[in-house]
């Protein structure tokens, strides 16, 4: 793409995510995900979303709970300790209003990892002679969803062959992981889109080159010759990123290395408050319907996101109460 | 009372019962592949006690850590403190299938007597009862590890004869497309490095046979006989290899839980003195 | 492996590669190759090596030259703009002294990427209608080494596919890269092994992981705990290196980003002098026979070694003549 | 003179010529993909004249740097100043095989008439008269990119009919296990995304024709003439399609090269004045 400014708004970002998209996301499970933008999907109601993770959690418990999107493909969706399972998937997925595919978080990654280096499919060797595999549960082949028409969906769940080079046996060859559009939420972005993240960068990099357009949400827009005096610090080369918003706080309730830890209290209420559909709209009602990411931010007040607020010496919070002392 | 002396009744929980079991699985300079909780709580203890060289594996990247401050979650900053590397998820996967790893604690709602877990669905697949969080690395870690072991509580619907979905494989399998049972070995063929070595449950202690693959009981909790804990199992638990009583907590593994490792009880609360 | 101390000399690291190990090396082309432990193979005779590399060098001429190598199995040999093409592989090659084995450069590096990942093959999409693919240029297969008696050598060169997820076409299976023992030359190792490369860290990670042993060779053994003050710095984990060998400009004549440049002069005189066997050995008498690596820097002398040493500002040397001006 | 005047004969080299010739293939905005040597100064050019937005990727692994000083080796530690990240050739190749590289600049021992080059022997494969560095990445970044740029030294024997080995795809290549030529296209699939371009030869400036993918000759260098190029070739050229003479270089970019970009005469020696 071209070097004309890739700075955009919140909405904006939203926009470019269409109804129908194959969407994607930075992080790992309750940390670094993108929710400024997910709460901007909901308010601009977004519908047929098919989200694609490596591992799923709160920002798609939000998105599935309003009613956004139509298939789930992944391996996991909770809230680690603040919340036990995801509750809004769980009651879609019996209620049969939405199409739901499981695969193991090891094959997820390497469907990514596929994906992000031009390889149709990766083999591996994991979760044999599990109901993973089981034939009858391939979901979106049952939805007839493997018929081509869409050509980032594969035509099959799964394939197996032996190992002819090595008579290692079974193996499992799995799918690319393609995507229309990666959101990723970061702590530093340069103006050319060099992104460099804080700590652990989870499956961040496969992830952005898993889909066709890259928007990184960053805590900070920083100049792009500071992040290239270090280049080995930096993990997304900026050519692979297509648009970039500036936004503070934009990944809570999750956690941002460095920046500030996981709000818990607002999980564990949102996992309360949510099992049921009149509990999500009350929830959405309070605090995405007719609030911004500044009346959102207001609205949680100083002094909850400097409790969360990370200690610039360890990256993490000593503020926050985490346990029962 | 000396630091060495096992903790009498009322000192400790069941939960740290449970953590001391599961420190006691590892050996020292062992590869360990630990999720989120009491299992990372049971490493760490190992960590400080007898196995001061292990090297932990976080799912999400974090390799040979040594935290400070207990995580709560694989993703946790708190993980990467003094580590060797820190990257990402694929990193971690691909280590693990290399074969790097030596042992691997999971999490499990059902087992059955292969050792078959389930952590993704009540009911059927297909018309879930609940649908839970799904496998995450549970089946991943119990694949690549040379051993496994379970942390689970115990109840008579969670120790069953079949599980309703067979998220992390045991020693017993499906092979697909028929879904007839085979063993793990066997399926396995070249990727083969082991399996599931034990359960800790809130009731004992579980191994299983090295022929069979079925699990039998090998020590029992304070308070639980052999006898009321096959009655605990719908299937048919082998009770004739008991070695005896689950070892208890000593003073000092107490202290290192409750004082070291999770002062601030996220996940191991401390015994209320009355 | 255990945590005794990891500690070895380059003696000793050279006895553990024994004859008739497939070997492979750090480094790129000219850059950060185990050059010290290349000349202590030389002094100890090794025999019947299998070199397995992503691309080779000086290093490998060396070894090449000294008749140490049954089968050379990469895609490159040269030293850049100091000597045009592998002088010694080519007469090896001309006087079928040696088995070679081309893929392609990509290929070379997903197939350690396999190794490294566990994988036992891994699909690409490169070099499809050369003769790197023509089967009668299958030199292992034709010298009877793909019987299977070598866990590590693959029964096949090459297999092929066509994509059946999404209708890519032809796929290229290529299997993984398979090593007895690796070798690293790295800027700085922790005791415990964990490896801090300076700059591009090529394909080190993956090759360190593809070996069952791994030995590193690092210009400085630093305090474990320095390294670990800032993990996203360190490349791999100490529980992936075997050994540890401390040698100050072990990669001479290859380059070492922030410790010293590569010493063009020294490489353009090899590649003068030992095109022929007897040039070949004359140089290693001077160079390699009878002394050992403090001897080698002595011969070398203070001059040049400060005149190769890199600033620390740059990381590389502003001392050194690089062309005609 | 001023900076924008095309050169006078005697100011500039043949290899002053072909570098400027190959800067001209690159347009801006895109991720170009460069050896060391003449490419490298070729692509450094561009970044300083008419395509200040191009990405360098190095095959090594340093994507989109600006170094002040010109690498020897895509190796080099010059290579990472002012780059976006510096990582390994897996990454490099991974994101070429993605498609994210718009150019490839490449060299070459023997070409034939479809853009098939040799890097790997002279003679038979089985029995060679001279082995030479083999493909490095030479067959990937042609592979992987949408457009590759050949530059390469003319002699009658280096155009020649049939290359010695196919080390690097041109527009008709070999189809395995038989060895019959077809399309590019056809046997890429979708993996296709284009192929050679360009070769800048010491003779002249080369396409490719669209359907038949056929070489022929689009400018001659000053000095040469079609139908002398046309005899420097074994195979019969197309000179049909002549648009003129290669452009000269410009005093600007002469400067640039000389001044800027390799003072050091590492690549390009300097016009030797009297």
């Amino acid at each position: 793409m071209s070097d004309r400014s890739k700075r955009i708004t919140l909405k904006e970002a939203a926009e470019i995510v269409k109804d129908g998209t194959i969407l994607t996301f930075s992080g790992f499970t309750i940390w670094r995900r993108p929710m400024a933008l997910v709460y901007e999907l909901i308010r601009q109601k977004r519908k047929d979303l098919h989200l694609i993770e490596v591992n799923s959690g709160p920002h798609s418990e939000f998105l599935i709970g309003a009613g956004c999107v139509k298939i789930w493909e992944s391996c996991w969706i909770g809230h680690e300790l603040y919340g036990k399972y995801g509750a809004n998937l769980a009651r879609k997925v019996k209620e049969k209003e939405i199409i739901y595919e499981d695969y193991s978080h090891a094959e997820m990654g390497f469907r990514f990892l596929a994906a992000a280096s031009g390889m149709p499919f990766i083999a591996c060797q994991t979760s044999l002679g599990t109901d993973i595999h089981n034939p009858e549960y391939d979901m979106m082949g049952r939805a007839g969803l493997r018929n081509g028409s869409n050509p980032k969906i594969p035509k099959k769940k799964y394939e197996w062959t032996e190992d002819m080079f090595f008579g290692e046996g079974r193996q499992t060859l799995v799918p690319a992981a393609k995507a229309d559009v990666a959101v990723l939420a970061v702590q530093q972005v340069g103006e050319e889109g060099t992104v460099r993240i804080g700590g652990q960068y989870f499956t961040d990099p496969e992830v952005c080159r898993a889909a066709d357009i890259t928007i990184v949400v960053a805590e900070e827009i920083v100049p792009e010759e500071k992040l290239r005096h270090q280049a080995q610090l930096n993990n997304i080369p900026g050519f692979q990123v297509d648009y970039i918003v500036e936004c503070p706080y934009g990944a809570h309730p999750t956690g941002m290395f460095g920046y500030y830890d996981v709000d818990g209290d607002y999980l564990r209420n949102f996992y309360a408050t949510t099992r049921t559909q009149e509990g999500f709209d009350a929830f959405a009602k309070e605090w995405i319907h007719g609030l911004d990411h500044d009346a959102y931010l207001t609205k949680l007040g100083i002094p909850r996101l400097l409790t969360l607020q990370a200690s610039r010496a360890l990256n993490f919070s000593t503020r926050i109460k985490r346990g029962a002392k | 009372m000396s630091e060495k002396d096992f903790a009498k009744a009322g000192d400790f929980t069941l939960a740290d019962l449970m953590t001391v079991a599961a420190a006691r699985e590892v050996n020292d300079h062992e590869v360990v592949f630990a999720g989120t909780g009491m299992p990372m709580v049971a490493i760490m203890l190992a960590q400080k006690t007898h196995a001061p060289n292990l090297k932990l594996i976080f799912e999400a990247g974090t390799f040979d850590g040594r935290p400070d401050v207990l995580p709560t979650s694989v993703g946790d900053p708190r993980c990467e403190d003094g580590a060797s590397r820190a990257s990402g998820l694929v990193e971690a996967f691909s280590i693990a299938q290399r074969g790097y790893v030596d042992l691997g604690f999971l999490g499990g709602a059902e087992v059955d007597e292969y050792g078959n877990v389930n952590t993704t669905v009540i009911g059927d697949y297909l018309n879930p009862d609940l649908r839970l969080t799904g496998s995450g690395g549970n089946p991943d870690i119990n694949s690549f590890a040379k051993r496994t072991v379970f942390i689970m509580v115990h109840e008579p619907r969670r120790f069953t004869k079949n599980v309703s979905y067979i998220t992390s494989p045991g020693w017993r399998v499906k092979k697909w497309p028929s879904g007839e049972f085979i063993s793990r070995k066997e399926l396995y063929g070249g990727a083969y490095r082991g399996g599931p070595s034990a359960v800790i449950s809130t009731a004992g202690v579980f191994r299983f046979n090295e022929d069979t693959g079925r699990m039998y009981l090998d020590t029992y909790h304070p308070g639980k006989t052999p006898e009321e804990i096959k009655g605990m199992c719908q299937f048919d638990l082998d009770i004739s290899r008991v070695s005896g009583e689950t070892p208890l907590p000593t003073y000092d593994q107490l202290r290192i839980i409750h004082e070291v490792l999770d002062p601030e009880e996220i996940f191991l609360p401390k015994v209320k003195k009355a």
